[in-house]
């Protein structure tokens, strides 16, 4: 377990041997996979109770918009916090691809396409958004980019206000949930005589997509992109002399970064309500993700998983099995107020205490668990290394 | 070929360096030889590291031209310079804290490899091959640099010496025409640093690259330096043999310190 | 390569594990479901329904809106329990903190919706427009405390008053009908959001029916905090009579600085913009009392001569003796009261799954709410669902019960009663 | 032309509490290069300690207004002291986000309070006072606002001219090290800067609360308006700062004044983007603002 988590996490690329490192990395991957896939299900065997799926299907969202906001922060160093901006943009994109034409007039534009359209778009008008904002905002740094991409939340507001054929103006609109044929998730119909509630639905279709996200940011952030992202991150000037295109590497995650945004958003407004107004994509929900972020873990996938999980699944379970009555008579104190004291003063603890994020401290912990069951380890990967290869090419 | 041998691989002409009204640079020009060895001296602020700046792009300078293997060099830009055959390491570490040192001679295959940001993300047959091709190279790289031991470990948290270490190897691993070393025994004990020039004259023997090495170190230089050249308030004061460089009166005078005179441009020892 | 071997066992555990997973869930979810046939809510053992409240009960909204009208509704189904419930079966509340938003109201919806027969309060425009697409799913009745006309078109939502539109086609009709002022220099300043958007509709109804002379329209942002530029805009069209869709601290900014730079119109206050906080401040009460008019509606506060006022009175002596005169008290009350309507019918009919509720609500026609609001009707088309059209007008008076004094007694203008939904 | 002017001194008062909020962020930039997001809800609470004071417990004006600026100096002396502190040198993000942690608290707790709906502001003078003139008024508030902010502005350059902590501030903004050679006490550096920004913020919300009449616990978003106002001006660059803000109020009044004019073509809410519009155009030709000064890289 310790050994998947391990590989799992560690952002670097798992150094072996080449000649085992495939299969090692093959089985730890699969063993990582099944794992989770496996969790999953038997999550879903023992709370699968909608209160329960809700929170995760929610959190399981916030974390594909955390892990895009971790490319390009987190990984890339460049501050944002204008991810809802490009989350907007995708769901609008998916809204007037999948979403139902108009009832009323007046009402917003729609051509209820099915997901397997309206997803990849909202990802790919993200990304191409993405790619006219970024020459601009990547010639910033620091607290000036981090304004200038919260100046992008007010335009962004701004905009979906006014472009109201699209956006239904400040009423808000009705958003596409996914839907195959005449199978939609919202109002689903037995299939091979189970019949699935629309969170369970959403719940099976979310785990493989975010599987898939966090899959991909990890094999970015260990190949050739993803270390110039980073050595981008921890010195430009170094990064270019060794040969980094730092515009490239900054746009490379500046338009991934968007369409990861993009398909999160599209998610957001589908998931669970399925309307959403303009005011949805506003600065609190950005310094959200921030926060999740932050609180997670920088660089790291399962860090943002976990952050979102923090910042997101945890007020909604406090709200759901809170102890203090939701009444009008309980005074002072209500959950609602429980959750945000929370979560500033978490914010604040974590930034203190715990900088490296919960990814840190479990990090930690590992370390302290493998010395703990066997205290020759790591030491022993390098020796059998030394011996590995003998001749080099530089002779010949 | 051997007009090869004759035409520098590397000539510096009247470079000029100004930071607000400050000459780092004045008028520095010379020519280094496909596989020398070449070394640069001079006391602090003499406008050592400047020079090396100019040569990887970093610093333009006011006047003067470069040219490395028959192109301008000025004509590109920063992150250009790499692919064009260049590599240097660092004066001072602690860039890349958190990267492994694998990770790091892997950033230094940047350049000779290909897969972006999809292919990376897909990580299919192509990617993963050239992935593990290019661990494999800088695997042996390690074990040739005898850092194997600690491929795992982030630099920052290697001792100092080592990590002068892994930054040669990274460099190394771009697979460079022309090596430009930042002080690379710099802060290094005896040991260490008696090691390090052993390495570079493996690479000057073995590899052939051409090596230009600033350093203070005098004992280091005059032992493995093919020649020297000496700056000194941002100027060449003089160019040379070790053996011509050592009894030249205008370098003793600067190193003890004294009011540089307006030494005499050595003619005799500057080579063609 | 000591992993393989553990890799293998893992492998088998897990997708046994798996399996037995994906049996489970599907049981675990056909007795959980969302289909119609179940009842919701109802317990035929302990002889309880329960419905659902969705109310901020922290936050800014909630001490000024959302607690008052949820104490209404509590304070008017104490009242039933004591008297022994409908058909013998008690109502239980279950009430969820909204805060205001619309994310945790849908989450709030999601926890509580298999719980319920039907919803008893959901506050809010953005909050209750956000649940709309999931009531049709879930075909759950929803009694909306918001005065958004657009849910009249949305077959699950009970609405209760007038809709904001409405207000201010009536808000015209007494200034050019009741005090016959033909042709009056009129503009609007709304804020610029669903809410705004709702009063500026009633706004171009109002100019077209009754030949107003619109003279200015300005918006104003959620985060503006300084309304010199909408005053000075209003103050040199010269409108005599301006109408404010806006929330009581910008209604406020508003009237005090066009008073400070010396531009004192007839103020028409949309039913939210108005809050009795605000006549704390100096200068500002004698403004407010002089100048602007109230839209609103019900039973002035204390009126015993009304029954169901005198009903509320006693009932809020027994159940609330803290509560203070309020109208979003009164409202919520009104609100349980079309609730217990709908129920009733249900009960009648001996059917309260939701199916059987939505039939009872469709078929209600008229709610007596003992006079605390005039006879609301109800039906199928969006136009029926408006519940009235009716509205007072209220000036601002600290000396009466509640501040608010009716001038106009209820009334529907011309132009309410013919607008389309 | 009234109309115009009308705007304009409006836009100018607005300014200065954009620039009054916009000092804060710079001083405590300057001093030890943090963004404060917080700096919007000291506003707020400032406000909000000086209306309870002088509406709850009934104390005159210049009393609550003193009990305010005590309540905000010392939460900001405090916040530096207990948390920030031990953050310099951490990234930018874990910066912003520990100041947003604060906002967060300071805002939920005013909120409890259940006092924060249609707060009445603590006042010296009646909503209409002020002098007429020309067809425009100039209101009692908008003068003082600008006055005060006059005096805010020349104490702030006598301190940092001519006391010793002033200049220990400069020098410290300046080179840290070379600071700490000099044998300046950071620390108090520190505390100052984050002193000064209470009391400006505190200053810039008594006003602010005026000028709208009521308000409650959102009159804090303001300073989104100010993060304009710091960047056009050039983070580090005290008179930036001023300039700055006042450029943005008089660019935003005019735009919500003839938004109607343009409204067909801008459709509505235009004021609320105006700033960060101009904010980037600025960027994009001097991407360290009006007064900024350019770091230069080093290897």
């Amino acid at each position: 377990m310790s050994e998947v988590t391990r590989e799992a996490t560690s952002d670097a690329p798992s150094g072996d041997a080449p000649t085992s490192q495939w299969r090692r990395f093959l089985t730890s991957r699969l063993r990582a996979l099944l794992l989770i896939g496996v969790a999953v299900w038997v999550l879903v065997f023992l709370l699968g109770g909608d209160n329960w799926l809700l929170i995760l299907n929610v959190t399981m969202i916030a974390a594909i918009a955390t892990l895009s906001l971790n490319v390009l922060s987190g990984y890339t160093g460049l501050i944002s916090l204008g991810i809802t901006f490009f989350m907007g943009i995708g769901a609008y994109t998916a809204a007037w691809l999948g979403g139902p034409p108009p009832t009323f007039p007046g009402d917003p534009m729609g051509h209820s396409l099915s997901i397997f359209i309206w997803l990849p778009a909202a990802g790919i008008v993200a990304a191409l958004v993405g790619a006219l904002v970024g020459p601009t905002a990547l010639r910033l740094k620091g607290f000036y980019l981090a304004i200038v991409t919260l100046a992008l939340v007010f335009i962004g507001l701004y905009l979906f206000k006014n472009a109201r054929t699209i956006t239904g103006g400040p009423q808000g609109r009705i958003f596409p949930g996914p839907s195959f044929g005449d199978f939609s998730f919202a109002s689903p119909t037995p299939v091979f005589g189970v019949l699935l509630t629309t969170n369970q639905w959403y719940f099976v279709f979310l785990t493989p997509l975010l599987a898939l996200v966090a899959l991909f940011v990890y094999n970015v952030m260990r190949s050739r992109a993803g270390r110039a992202f980073q050595a981008v991150r921890d010195n430009e000037t170094g990064a270019a002399i060794i040969g980094v295109n730092l515009f490239q590497a900054k746009m490379g995650a500046f338009i991934l970064s968007s369409f990861l945004a993009g398909i999160a958003g599209a998610l957001w407004a589908a998931y669970p309500g399925g309307y959403a107004e303009p005011n949805t994509w506003d600065l609190i929900l950005a310094i959200q993700f921030v926060a999740a972020l932050l609180v997670g873990g920088v660089a790291s996938v399962w860090g943002s998983i976990l952050g979102a999980a923090f910042v997101f699944g945890l007020p909604l379970a406090l709200d759901t099995f809170s102890i203090i009555p939701q009444n009008t008579s309980a005074t002072a104190f209500t959950s609602g107020d429980l959750s945000a004291i929370l979560y500033g003063g978490l914010i604040i603890l974590f930034m203190l205490f715990e900088p490296a994020g919960i990814i840190g401290f479990i990090r930690r912990f590992q370390v302290w668990a493998r010395r703990f069951e066997n205290p020759t380890d790591g030491r022993g990967k390098g020796g059998e290394v030394v011996a590995a290869s003998e001749q080099s090419e530089f002779e010949s | 070929m051997n007009d090869q041998a004759v035409s520098p691989q590397l000539s510096v002409s009247g470079v000029t360096v100004r930071f607000a009204g400050v000459t780092a640079l004045d008028d520095v020009s010379f020519a280094v030889q496909r596989g020398e060895l070449f070394a640069i001296i001079g006391p602090n602020g003499a406008g050592k590291t400047s020079l090396l700046n100019v040569l990887s792009r970093v610093y333009q300078p006011a006047a003067g031209g470069v040219t490395f293997a028959g192109r301008d060099l000025l004509k590109l830009r920063t992150h250009q310079v790499a692919s064009a055959g260049i590599a240097r390491t660092f004066q001072n570490q602690g860039q890349f804290p958190l990267t492994t040192v694998l990770d790091y001679l892997l950033l230094g295959r940047h350049t000779h490899m290909r897969s972006g940001v999809v292919l990376g993300g897909l990580y299919l047959g192509p990617t993963r091959a050239e992935e593990r091709a290019n661990r494999a190279y800088c695997q042996r790289l390690l074990d040739l640099m005898g850092l194997a031991r600690v491929r795992d470990t982030p630099l920052g948290s290697l001792p100092f010496g080592l990590q002068k270490r892994a930054d040669l190897a990274r460099a190394l691993a771009m697979q460079p025409r022309l090596l430009l070393l930042d002080e690379p025994v710099a802060g290094m004990g005896l040991e260490e640093s008696r090691d390090m020039a052993a390495i570079l004259l493996d690479i000057k023997e073995q590899l052939g690259i051409t090596q230009i090495l600033i350093e203070h170190d005098m004992a280091m230089v005059m032992g493995i330096a093919d020649r020297i050249l000496v700056l000194d308030f941002g100027r060449v004061i003089a160019q040379g043999l070790p053996s011509e460089i050592q009894a030249n009166p205008a370098v003793i005078t600067a190193y003890l310190g004294q009011e540089p005179q307006p030494a005499p441009n050595p003619s005799g020892a500057t080579t063609s | 390569m000591a992993i393989r071997p553990r890799l293998r066992t893992s492998i088998g555990v897990l997708s046994c594990l798996a399996i037995l997973g994906v049996i489970l869930a599907g049981c675990g979810v056909n007795n959980g479901g969302g289909s119609l046939k179940n009842d919701f809510g109802v317990n035929t053992s302990a002889k309880t329904i329960s419905l659902g409240i969705l109310t901020p009960l922290s936050g800014p909204v909630a001490a000024p809106i959302g607690i008052p009208i949820t104490k209404g509704i509590e304070t008017y189904f104490d009242a039933v329990n004591a008297s022994g419930g409908i058909d013998g079966y008690k109502v239980k509340l279950v009430e969820k903190d909204t805060q205001y938003n619309p994310q945790l109201e849908v989450s709030a919806y999601q926890q509580i919706k298999n719980q319920v027969a039907m919803f008893a309060e959901s506050l809010g425009t953005p909050t209750t427009q956000a649940i709309v697409p999931l009531t049709n799913n879930d075909h759950v009745l929803v009694n909306a405390a918001t005065l958004d006309s657009y849910l009249a078109r949305e077959p699950y939502m009970v609405l209760i008053g007038t809709p904001y539109r409405l207000q201010v086609e009536n808000a015209f009709d007494y200034v050019v009908k009741k005090l016959g002022v033909q042709h009056p220099k009129t503009g609007i300043i709304y804020q610029d959001d669903g809410y705004g958007q709702d009063g500026l509709t009633g706004y171009k109804e109002a100019v077209s029916y009754y030949g107003l002379d619109n003279v200015g329209e300005a918006t104003y942002e959620a985060t503006d905090t300084t309304f010199t530029a909408q005053a000075a805009q209003l103050k040199a069209s010269g409108a005599q009579y301006v109408f404010l869709t806006a929330i009581p601290t910008a209604a406020a900014g508003i009237i005090g600085t066009a008073h400070a730079i010396g531009y004192d119109p007839h103020w028409l206050l949309q039913s939210p913009a108005y809050a009795n906080g605000l006549l704390q401040v100096k200068g500002l009460n004698q403004l407010l009392e002089a100048e602007a008019w109230v839209m609103g509606q019900g039973a002035t506060w204390g009126d015993t001569s009304v029954p169901g006022m005198a009903e509320m009175l006693n009932n809020i002596q027994k159940y609330a003796p803290s509560q203070q005169p309020d109208g979003y008290f009164e409202f919520g009350y009104t609100e349980a009261k079309v609730t217990y309507a709908i129920l009733k019918k249900a009960f009648d009919n001996g059917d309260v799954t939701r199916a059987g509720l939505l039939k009872a609500f469709n078929s209600l026609q008229n709610v007596d709410v003992g006079g605390l609001y005039p006879t609301l009707h109800y039906g199928t088309a969006p136009n029926q669902r408006v519940p009235s059209r009716d509205s007072t007008v209220y000036a601002i008076d600290p000396t009466v019960p509640g501040n608010l004094k009716s001038l106009s007694g209820d009334f529907t203008g011309g132009a309410a009663a013919a607008s389309q939904f | 032309m009234a109309y115009f002017i009308q705007l304009a001194f409006a836009g100018l008062a607005q300014g200065c509490i954009y620039a009054l909020v916009a000092l804060g962020f710079t001083i405590i930039f300057k001093a030890s290069g943090v963004i404060n997001f917080a700096q919007g809800e000291f506003l707020l609470g400032g406000a909000f300690v000086a209306s309870v004071a002088a509406f709850e417990w009934r104390l005159n004006f210049f009393l609550a207004a003193l009990i305010a600026l005590a309540v905000t100096i010392l939460v900001g002396v405090a916040f530096e002291r207990f948390a920030l502190r031990r953050m310099i040198g951490r990234p930018v993000f874990s910066i912003i986000m520990i100041t947003i942690g604060l906002d967060i608290l300071i805002r939920t707790g005013i909120v409890m309070t259940g006092l924060s709906n249609e707060r009445p502001p603590a006042a010296p003078y009646g909503i209409a006072a002020g002098i007429n003139y020309g067809g425009v008024h100039y209101g009692e508030n908008e003068l003082w606002t600008i006055a005060v902010t006059l005096i805010v502005c020349v104490a702030l350059y006598v301190f940092f001219r001519y006391t010793r902590y002033g200049l220990a501030m400069r020098a410290t903004a300046i080179d840290q090290e070379a600071a700490l050679a000099m044998g300046i006490n950071i620390r108090v550096v520190y505390m100052l800067a984050w002193g000064i920004a209470g009391a400006v913020a505190t200053i810039a919300g008594i006003f602010l609360a005026i000028q709208v009449t009521t308000f409650d616990s959102t009159l804090g978003s303001i300073a989104l308006f100010a993060f304009p106002a710091i960047i056009l001006g050039g983070l580090d660059s005290i008179p930036g700062a001023v300039v700055g803000g006042i450029i943005i109020g008089v660019v935003q009044l005019l735009t919500t004044g003839y938004e109607s004019h343009i409204v067909q073509f801008v459709g509505t809410g235009f004021d609320t983007i105006t700033p960060y519009l101009l904010m980037i155009i600025i960027l994009l030709v001097r991407p360290y603002g009006l007064f900024g000064t350019r770091k230069v890289e080093r290897v």
